[in-house]
């Protein structure tokens, strides 16, 4: 009984997780949002793994916990390239105003 | 019974701080506050739900793999948070009543 | 009540779809398929399929998105122009919907233990995968045994796939300025100066491979095998790659290394087959391979499950290295 | 009602398969198109699952102890299983095919693309 409860607000909170993706307005948003919704996936997985009476397959919530986050790594790393390009750039044109005011 | 009891009561707690986190990081004003809302539905829920399921599980097997699961996720949610948070400064996104600033990359 | 978590999930899979259609930023988009991997892998898992939600699991969160970012960090991340023929495409796809919707009246309900697909094959699977093979895990059994040509060919689709993005992107853009290696994916540094996620990182690598092994060799007895596991270990190098820069897991990993190891999987599984026919049997009749038919089938499925291991890791972690280096080679 | 709601699985295949269907056809950007075959992708291995599980059934790995004595179809498994790494696979080929055309074209969008061809 108290697993349907429990099932309930995790899914609900999924569905608000996913409203956040969806307004975002930020891309950061739609990311935290990525992060909520993969940890309530590792809680959901691991209450219905007791609901459905198969404990064995909590291998699943085991693999999310583990390797969920490299995704966000992934993000930072992408963010701090495009941080390094348009630093590079800026020197670009800072040593030559010039022909920096005049590329496309 | 009263292992039961506890569990129960720790499984409500879980879920209520689990939809609490939710409705935080739907209403609050901006990134860095709705991060803050999401860490609630990040630790403390999955804490708290997980502890619950640990003592309905006893000691299994499952009870071993539902606290490597809490542990890990202690490890990597905080990570996923302080990398999201230093890409969103990165980019010059700032909290909704400090001034502007911007941290620049570490190459 | 399982029915109605599953209905409520696939209308969340139905709007995430709607949302990465409508939205013109690439980036947000390749997010949204994060979250669309997630709730499917949540699905999967509802409809009595664990093994393809823990392959799901493995490949959603550790490596698809980490590829969309190294593409999209070469490309562009926002669309540009917007649709073309919008409303024939409209049309054409809201027609086909209804006639598809149409037809699944006919279908068998969700679940029906008379739908055809119950009585044919699977029976048989069931009762016979305690007698030939004895493993409790059916789906390995049929992966690895039974449909054996089928995983081979799979295997190889793999292998190819790899081949194919290694001679894309392998030699260096012609006639394009050298990007400094700290403004590519992953680059000569990668995240080293965070040192947050550096040292949780470095900490749990270890865990993962060791999660990754458990999968493979759990394979017959839980959800789990060669695929999903090379896909964590792949997932991990990913990691490794990310924290310290991909210069430093190409030292750990070599890139000549990495295609061996993909070759020598592939490999590996054919010539258990051979090795089948050598021993008198058929190709991957593995009953051959040891006194007892059934410990013969126990060895072959290692084997093979090995051999796909090794292909997976070293054709996604290749293929890791390809987008990453792109630009400063 | 209950009847109906047992091809629920079946009539959220055909939205997402046209879906997908609708971003490869109708939208200009490349990296659109993969994604929306991707989700293409996803539809079918939806109806693919959707066939397997039996009422009353478990996922069909056996297990001592076991209340319900009833697994679901395997094989429906096992062909998604190999076929979501496979996706992984080409969806990285195509992603290294329009890394090559933005390096040739400058560009991912199509008609952009077409432009230039026509020159």
């Amino acid at each position: 009984m108290i697993y349907y409860a429990v099932i309930v607000a995790i899914l609900v909170t999924m569905g608000l997780a996913l409203a956040r993706a969806l307004i975002g307005p930020t891309v950061y948003d739609r990311v935290l949002a990525m992060n909520m919704i993969g940890t309530k996936t590792v809680l959901l997985l691991a209450v219905v793994a007791f609901f459905m009476e198969r404990p064995d397959f909590l291998d699943l919530a085991l693999t999310y916990a583990l390797i969920n986050f490299i995704g966000t790594l992934a993000v930072l790393e992408f963010f701090r390239v495009r941080a390094q390009r348009r630093i590079a750039e800026e020197k670009e044109e800072g040593q030559s105003p010039l022909s920096g005011a005049d590329a496309p | 019974m009263i292992v039961d009891a506890v569990s129960w009561v720790l499984l409500t707690l879980g879920g209520f701080s689990v939809l609490i986190g939710g409705i935080g990081a739907l209403r609050m004003p901006d990134l860095y506050t709705r991060m803050h809302a999401a860490s609630v539905t990040d630790s403390l829920g999955t804490m708290l739900v997980l502890a619950g399921v640990i003592l309905q599980a006893g000691f299994t097997l499952a009870a071993v793999k539902l606290a490597a699961t809490l542990i890990f996720l202690l490890f990597t949610s905080p990570t996923a948070a302080n990398a999201l948070a230093s890409a969103a400064l990165m980019a010059g996104i700032n909290p909704g009543l400090a001034t502007p600033w911007r941290q620049e990359p570490r190459s | 009540m399982t029915v109605f978590i599953i209905i409520f999930l696939l209308t969340l899979l139905v709007i995430t779809a709607l949302a990465i259609v409508q939205t013109s930023n690439l980036f947000a988009a390749a997010m949204l398929a994060g979250i669309f991997s997630l709730i499917s892998a949540m699905t999967f898992f509802l409809l009595d399929a664990a093994d393809v939600a823990l392959t799901e699991a493995a490949v959603g969160a550790g490596i698809s998105t980490v590829l969309f970012l190294g593409a999209l960090a070469l490309t562009a991340d926002h669309e540009r122009a917007g649709t073309a023929g919008r409303l024939i495409a409209l049309v054409v796809v809201t027609a086909i919907a209804a006639v598809l919707i149409y037809t699944t009246f006919d279908m068998p309900r969700l679940g029906d233990p008379n739908a055809p697909s119950q009585l044919h094959v699977a029976p048989w699977y069931l009762e016979k995968t305690p007698e030939y093979i004895d493993v409790p895990n059916v789906v390995t059994a049929v992966l690895a045994s039974f449909r054996g040509y089928d995983t081979l060919g799979e295997t190889f689709v793999v292998f190819t796939a790899g081949i194919g993005v290694l001679f894309l992107l392998g030699k260096a853009p012609v006639g394009q300025p050298k990007l400094s290696p700290a403004m590519t994916f992953a680059g000569k540094a990668g995240l080293r100066h965070y040192q947050i996620p550096r040292v949780v990182g470095r900490l749990l690598i270890p865990f993962i491979l060791l999660f990754a092994l458990y999968v493979q060799f759990h394979g017959d007895y839980g959800p789990g095998g060669g695929f999903q596991a090379g896909v964590i270990v792949a997932a991990s190098i990913v990691l490794f790659a990310l924290l310290e820069g991909e210069e430093r897991a190409l030292q750990a990993l070599p890139a000549g290394l990495l295609k061996l190891l993909a070759a020598a999987g592939a490999l590996l599984y054919g010539f258990t087959g051979v090795a089948c026919m050598l021993l008198g049997g058929e190709f991957l009749n593995y009953s051959v391979l040891a006194h007892d038919p059934v410990h013969g089938q126990h060895y072959g499925i290692l084997i093979i499950e090995a051999g796909v291991g090794f292909t997976v890791t070293g054709v996604l972690i290749s293929i890791f290295h390809s987008f990453a280096a792109r630009g400063a080679k | 009602m209950m009847d109906l709601l047992g091809l629920y699985n079946y009539w959220v295949f055909a939205i997402l398969l046209m879906i997908g269907f609708y971003a490869v056809t109708a939208k200009q950007n490349l990296i659109k198109k993969l994604i929306g075959l991707s989700i293409f992708q996803s539809a079918v291995f939806l109806l693919y699952i959707t066939i397997g599980p039996v009422e009353g059934g478990t996922a069909p790995i056996f297990h001592e102890g076991a209340a319900r004595q009833v697994y679901s179809n395997p094989l429906p498994s096992v062909l998604i299983l190999t076929a979501i790494v496979v996706g992984i696979s080409t969806l990285a080929l195509g992603l290294a095919i329009i890394v090559r055309i933005k390096e040739a074209y400058g560009s991912v969008e199509e008609n952009e693309i077409r432009e230039i061809d026509r020159q």
